[in-house]
Parts: C-alpha cells; sequence; structure tokens
C-alpha cells in the first residue's frame, strides 16, 4: 500500500513547479498552464484524502470536481482576456503588458 | 516495496517530469502536448486511488476540453511558429526560490505531521463512488448549494469569456 | 457445452491451472491472461478492420452503381491484403521542418483511442469487458484521445492544410461531443449506472422504445465525432485536400484511414449496445456466448452499415451551417429531451410497465415534433426575411 | 486488483500494435529522402511562408462553449445515476441546473456569438 505521505510529497512537488511556472514565465498563456498544475496538485491532495480517510465521506471528490468547475471558468476567462490583450496590444508577454488601461 | 508502490513511483516521476517540462520548454504548443501529459499522469493517480469517475472526468475535461483550448489559444495567439526571446522574466530566481521554499515548506510539514501514517480503509461493500456523488449532490443537507452555485458559475463565465474574447467589428 | 456458453471463463480457469502447473503467483497469471485475452481481441479487431476496408469499398461502389474491387480474389476479398503490401513497401515520407516527435505520435494516438474504446464493450453475459461503472463517460474520454492526436496531426506536419483541417475537425467534434454527452444520460437515467455492461443487462425493452429521439441524436452526433459526410468538414478534399492526414504516406496514414473505419464501426456498436439492446436479442444470448457476439456484431454493421449510407448519400455541410445546427438546434433540442425524460421519469416512477413505456416513447415524439415545428417557422421567417430585402432592392442589384 | 489494470494493459496493447504496424512499415520500406520529396504538400505549387496562418477567434468561442457545457455534464453524470431513487427534488433541481446553462446559452446565441462570420 502506497503511503499517504507519498501523494502529498509529490502534490507538493506538483504545486511548487505550479508555482514557478506561474511565476517566472514572461508568456501569458504559460503563466496559466503554470496555475493549471496547481489547481491539479490541490486535486491530487483532495482525492487522496478521501481516500485515506472516511471512504463513505464523499466531501473530496465533491470538492474535487467543483475545483474542476472553478479550473474551468478560469481558463476560460483567463485565454479570453489573453486574445482580447493580443488583439489590441498585439502581445502576449505579460511584461510588455504594463499599461493600467487601453 | 510492492507492485502499487513501483506503479505509483513510476507514474508519480513520469508525472513530474512532464511537469517541469511543463514550465521550461520554450515553445509554447510542446508546453501544451508536457501538460496534457501530466494531466494524464494525474488522471492516473487517481484511478490508483480508485476515484475511477475522477479519473475519466480528469480525461474529460482536463484534456478534452482545457488542453484543447489551450492549444487553441496559443495557436491564436502567435505571430510566427517560432518562439522568440527568454521564456523567463528577470525574476525567474527569485520564482524558483519561491517554489522551491514552497516545497521544502510542505514537505517539512508533512514530515512533521501524524496523520501521515494512516492508512486507506478497504471500501464498504455495495459502495459507489459515483452514487454516493449522485446521493451528496443533490441531497438538501449536502451539497446542493454548491451544485447550483457551481451552474451559475459557469454560465458567468461562459457569458463574460465569450464577451471578452468576441471580435466585435 | 460449458465452453459454448461461457468460453471465456473455461479458457481462463484452463489457463490458470497450467500457469500455476508452472508455479506462477496467481496475481500475475490473471494479469498474463488479461494480456493474452486483449491481446487477441485487439488482434482480430485489426483483421476486422482489414475486412471493413473491403466492406466500405464495396459498399460504396454499390451506392455509385459501380462493381468496387473486382480484380484480386473472389469479389475482390484479397484487394484489402494487397492494400496491406503496399502500405507496408511504400516510402514513409516526412515533411520538411515537421516536429518529428509529435509527427510519429499521433496515427498511433489516434489508432489507439479507437482500440481502447473496446475495453469497455460488453460482448456477452459472461464477456462484459472491463466493467467500469463509469463507461459512458470513457467513451468521450478515449474520444477526447482522438481529438489529440487530430491536433497533434494537423500542427506538427507544418502544412497550412493540414492545421486548417485539425481545428475544423476539433471544433466539429467538440461541439458535437455536447448533444452526445447529454443523450448518453438518457440511458443513465433508464439504468441508474453508467456501466455499459448494466446499460446492457437493463435493457429489457430495448432503449431507442423509451427515448426514439436520443438515439436519432446519438447518431447524429456520432457520425460529426466520426468525422464522416456529411460532417467531413476537416478533410474537405475539393478545399482543404485531406485535412490533417495530408503529410502522411506508408503505414502512419494507415494508422489513420483503418482508424476512421474501425472508429465508425465501433460507434454503430456503441449505439446499438445503448440503444438497441447491444448483445440481447430475445434470450438467444443466453444460448451461447458466441451467439451473443455475433448478435452484437450484427446489430453493429447494421448500425456501420447506416452510417456508410450516410455518408455516401448526403453532400457536405458547410461548416457554419454545421455549427449552427449543432448549437442552435442539436443541443437545445437534446437538454430540452433530457429534462422531459428526466420529468417523465419520475412522474411515472410508479406506473405500469405499458403507461412507462408509451408515455416516455410519446413524450419523446412530442419533443421531436415541437422542434421540428419550431426549427420550420423560424427559417420560413428567415427565408421570408432574406427573399424580402431581396425583392426590395432595386434592379441593377440582381444579377 | 482493480479493472483499472485492464485498462492499462488495453492502453498497452492499443500502444503495441499501432507501433509494430508502423515499425514492420519502417523496416520493410524504402528510405531515400530528397528535398522535393519532402516539400510541404501544397497542390504542386511551392510553399509561401511557414505553416502559420491567422486562425478566427470563433474557434476559440465554440471551443470555451464546449468547455462550459463540458463541465456542466459532469455535474449531471452523478445526478442521473441516481436519479431513480431521489424523486422530485433532485429532479428540480438537476433542470434548475440545465435551466441555468440554457441561459448562457441563448445570451451568446441572442448577442450573435454562435455566428461563423
Amino acid at each position: 500500500m502506497v503511503p499517504l505521505s507519498w501523494y502529498l510529497i509529490f502534490s507538493a512537488a506538483l504545486f511548487s513547479i505550479g508555482l514557478f511556472g506561474a511565476l517566472s514565465r514572461r508568456n501569458l498563456v504559460a503563466i496559466l498552464l503554470g496555475i493549471e498544475l496547481m489547481l491539479n496538485s490541490v486535486n491530487v491532495n483532495l482525492v487522496a484524502f478521501w481516500r485515506y480517510g472516511d471512504v463513505t465521506n464523499i466531501t473530496g471528490q465533491v470538492f474535487t470536481i467543483i475545483v474542476f468547475a472553478v479550473a474551468a471558468a478560469e481558463v476560460a476567462v483567463g485565454l479570453a482576456l489573453v486574445i482580447s490583450v493580443y488583439r489590441k496590444r498585439n502581445t502576449v508577454i505579460a511584461d510588455e503588458i504594463d499599461m493600467l488601461k487601453f | 516495496m510492492t507492485i502499487d508502490k513501483i506503479i505509483f513511483l513510476i507514474v508519480a516521476a513520469g508525472t513530474l517530469i512532464a511537469a517541469l517540462r511543463v514550465v521550461t520548454t520554450g515553445n509554447l504548443i510542446h508546453a501544451a502536448f508536457w501538460l496534457i501529459a501530466t494531466l494524464f499522469g494525474v488522471a492516473v493517480i487517481f484511478a490508483v486511488l480508485h476515484a475511477s469517475f475522477l479519473a475519466v472526468v480528469q480525461v474529460v475535461v482536463y484534456i478534452g476540453a482545457i488542453a484543447i483550448l489551450f492549444i487553441f489559444a496559443v495557436m491564436l495567439t502567435r505571430k510566427d511558429m517560432r518562439d522568440q526571446g527568454p521564456q523567463l522574466n528577470r525574476n525567474w530566481g527569485f520564482g524558483a526560490l519561491l517554489a522551491a521554499l514552497a516545497f521544502v515548506g510542505l514537505a517539512l510539514l508533512v514530515h512533521g505531521w501524524s496523520g501521515v501514517t494512516k492508512t486507506a480503509s478497504a471500501f464498504p461493500s455495495g459502495f459507489d463512488a459515483v452514487s454516493a456523488l449522485g446521493n451528496a449532490l443533490v441531497s438538501p443537507d449536502a451539497y446542493v448549494l454548491p451544485f447550483e452555485v457551481a451552474s451559475v458559475l459557469l454560465v458567468a463565465a461562459l457569458v463574460g469569456a465569450v464577451y471578452v474574447a468576441y471580435n466585435r467589428k | 457445452m460449458d465452453f459454448l456458453k461461457d468460453p471465456l471463463k473455461v479458457t481462463a480457469d484452463w489457463l490458470l491451472g497450467i500457469f500455476a502447473g508452472w508455479g506462477m503467483p496467481e496475481l500475475w497469471a490473471n494479469v498474463l491472461i488479461g494480456f493474452l485475452g486483449i491481446f487477441i481481441l485487439v488482434a482480430l479487431l485489426m483483421a476486422l478492420d482489414i475486412i471493413l476496408v473491403w466492406i466500405e469499398r464495396k459498399v460504396v461502389s454499390r451506392f455509385q452503381s459501380r462493381i468496387g474491387p473486382n480484380r484480386v480474389g473472389p469479389f475482390g476479398l484479397i484487394q484489402p491484403f494487397a492494400d496491406i503490401i503496399k502500405l507496408l513497401i511504400k516510402e514513409d515520407t516526412t515533411p520538411e521542418g515537421a516536429d518529428k516527435t509529435l509527427y510519429n505520435l499521433a496515427p498511433i494516438l489516434s489508432m489507439m483511442s479507437v482500440l481502447i474504446l473496446w475495453a469497455v464493450v460488453p460482448l456477452a453475459p459472461s464477456i462484459l469487458g472491463v466493467d467500469l461503472n463509469i463507461g459512458a463517460l470513457y467513451i468521450i474520454a478515449a474520444g477526447a484521445i482522438g481529438a489529440l492526436s487530430i491536433i497533434m496531426a494537423g500542427w506538427s506536419s507544418n502544412n497550412k492544410y493540414s492545421l486548417i483541417g485539425a481545428f475544423r475537425e476539433v471544433a466539429v467534434m467538440l461541439s458535437f461531443e455536447i448533444p452526445m454527452l447529454t443523450v448518453m444520460l438518457i440511458p443513465t437515467i433508464f439504468t441508474g449506472s453508467m456501466g455499459i455492461g448494466a446499460i446492457t443487462q437493463a435493457q429489457d425493452t430495448w432503449f431507442v422504445f423509451l427515448a426514439p429521439l436520443a438515439a436519432v441524436i446519438f447518431l447524429i452526433a456520432a457520425i460529426a465525432e466520426l468525422g464522416r459526410a456529411p460532417f467531413d468538414m476537416g478533410e474537405a478534399e475539393s478545399e482543404l485536400i485531406s485535412g490533417y492526414n495530408i503529410e502522411y504516406s506508408g503505414m502512419k496514414f494507415g494508422m489513420f484511414y483503418a482508424g476512421e473505419l474501425l472508429r465508425a464501426f465501433t460507434f454503430g456498436g456503441f449505439w446499438a449496445i445503448l440503444f438497441f439492446g447491444g448483445y440481447r436479442f430475445f434470450g438467444l444470448e443466453q444460448v451461447s456466448a458466441f451467439l451473443a457476439v455475433a448478435i452484437l456484431f450484427f446489430k453493429a454493421f447494421i448500425g456501420y452499415w447506416i452510417i456508410m449510407w450516410v455518408k455516401y448519400t448526403l453532400l457536405r455541410i458547410r461548416i457554419d451551417h454545421m455549427l449552427a445546427f449543432n448549437w442552435k438546434f442539436l443541443t437545445p433540442v437534446a437538454f430540452v429531451l433530457l429534462m422531459t425524460t428526466a420529468l417523465m421519469n419520475a412522474l411515472l416512477a410508479n406506473a405500469p410497465a405499458w403507461l412507462y413505456i408509451g408515455g416516455m416513447f410519446l413524450s419523446n415524439i412530442l419533443v421531436a415534433w415541437i422542434s421540428l415545428e419550431v426549427a420550420r417557422s423560424t427559417s420560413r421567417r428567415e427565408r421570408e426575411r432574406v427573399e424580402g430585402a431581396k425583392a426590395s432592392m432595386p434592379e441593377v442589384a440582381q444579377h | 486488483m482493480s479493472s483499472w489494470v485492464y485498462v492499462g494493459l488495453f492502453l498497452l496493447v492499443g500502444l503495441i500494435i499501432p507501433v509494430g504496424a508502423i515499425g514492420a512499415a519502417w523496416v520493410l520500406a524504402p528510405k531515400k529522402p530528397n528535398p522535393i520529396k519532402q516539400m510541404t504538400y501544397e497542390c504542386g505549387i511551392e510553399t509561401v511562408g511557414d505553416s502559420w496562418v491567422q486562425f478566427k477567434a470563433q474557434y476559440y468561442i465554440f471551443a470555451l462553449v464546449f468547455l462550459i457545457f463540458d463541465v456542466e455534464t459532469v455535474f449531471l453524470f452523478p445526478w442521473a445515476v441516481k436519479l431513480n431513487s431521489l424523486g422530485m427534488f433532485a429532479v428540480i433541481e438537476g433542470i434548475i441546473f440545465i435551466l441555468i446553462l440554457i441561459v448562457g446559452l441563448a445570451y451568446t446565441w441572442r448577442k450573435g456569438m454562435l455566428e461563423w462570420v
């Protein structure tokens, strides 16, 4: 049986990688990719705790589904903003989008 | 070392390598495909954890929809096929440090916590996660409000995103 | 007699005995037997795929008043094998500037996305495949991998036609997935389970009698999902030559081609399983597992034949019409049907069987009739508006 | 052992067979590449520029609407599984859920964002 701590370490590593991506990438789409990784690591944690806790208590899985919905909404709006910014400014580099309004 | 530990280690290592490639590779299309590999690895982890429904939903929603959306967005926002310039910003060292700190902190937290020795309990006979989910999502004393709010959230996202992305000429 | 009734278990037990004799742990023996069984099933599917090439060519030639393959062997039966040899020894060119890894991965993924569909297919009462309780979603998940392979092929070929074809194809596939998912909920409601095996076993009356409209919507969405005419926008040969697979040659193209045919057959099979009782046919399936498999394949062939019939009869639809048809007609109708079915299911929960079936059937017909009426009146109004605008235009503009 | 082992085996076999077929072709087929052969195919005309073409944002809009409804059906599947034993209350909830999403679809339709041109 795989110990619970392995899943937690795995998801911590995934979260850190995502955090690095979100903080360090220049491209807006790449930043969103990093955020996706972070959301996934949260899901791994939720499901692992569901499995290793009381399995009849389905809360972990319900929250995972809610996270799916949140991730979908985040990606939809985030990428729409990126496309809109690209159309107006012709760039998707985060550093170059430094005006407060357009 | 039992067989499920070996499977877990292989899958976890592959997933993490793919995740690293997501954040380091220069070509954004490749990054999107590496993201798909990562998501698939997470789906396998869900399957190992006996969360069948979530494993399949992970593939349907993340790989089938979100990743495709990413690929579309990358293709819509590129001037040409090659990427120019550095992919990391000036402060990437700071970002790396923060990520490493986050990992070390979380690992220490896991290490110091007494609950990690928990073992997974067997499933009660006749337990079906999908019908338990169905019960939880619609029974009034459980998650009916999040269920309905989720649909409002999705509609808000739909309307907002379409409004923002739509090209008004 | 046991062997005829349940060949899989008998063979598995026999093999298990042999492997146990070799001192193999039971777990490994089971995994090995599973692997062997799956390998044989997939190999048979590939053989079926070869025959499908011949069937497809024969059928299309009949639709077009031709004879079709008739030179190699009796009725041209050896033709597909000759084709395979040709594919094997044909030079495989990789276009300049292609993304090698993704370019080579795409045909493999395309074929794999079809083959893994058969994991959940219940072949007989005793051979339920992998009886996952999430079978319906599994079909969509495999379809997602198929869409992925298309976009991979289109992008990595470094060709404008490929990329445009892949984008169109994926847009259509994604769009039509929504009505498909929605009507898949309807057998799920009747059965109380998402497992494909459970759905088959619950069909004492075929679900097509309970939900005829759902069956029709599923078929339309499946044809679009397959990227076949009239929805073959992705490989419209008159404008995109061949779409996403244009740069592929030899066996890699063969994988796309074989994958398309097998997927069409497989979706014919899923149509039969979800709405026409799968392997069930008046209790005949209990006699022998072989008979059950034959019944399922017969039904799947009928589904496949209908898909071919549609393909070779109808013209290609323009992409804007196709997407408008999906989002403005098929999806709303599917949602209305889902709500009606849920409501009727709750209202008729305690009704006798004949009332339940009749009520379901009539409610489906009613939804279909109303939606067609609404569509007809809307399009008439639209046409009158356009024609009225034309009529009021000055003479000069009309030529 | 869970049934996922068999799905894993299916994935493995599904990978082996096409790889084997393509591998066999790779062994048997001649390999004589030349620049003309490897040119991207454009009906015999030489390719102008690279394969990058600007796409319509409309593709993104359809993918987006798809994503939202995809997630929605994920919520509906557990609901549909339990529908028979939950009674009228659950049915009404599900219908409200669907209706809210149909409002979103109707909005995008009304605003003309589902048009291709």
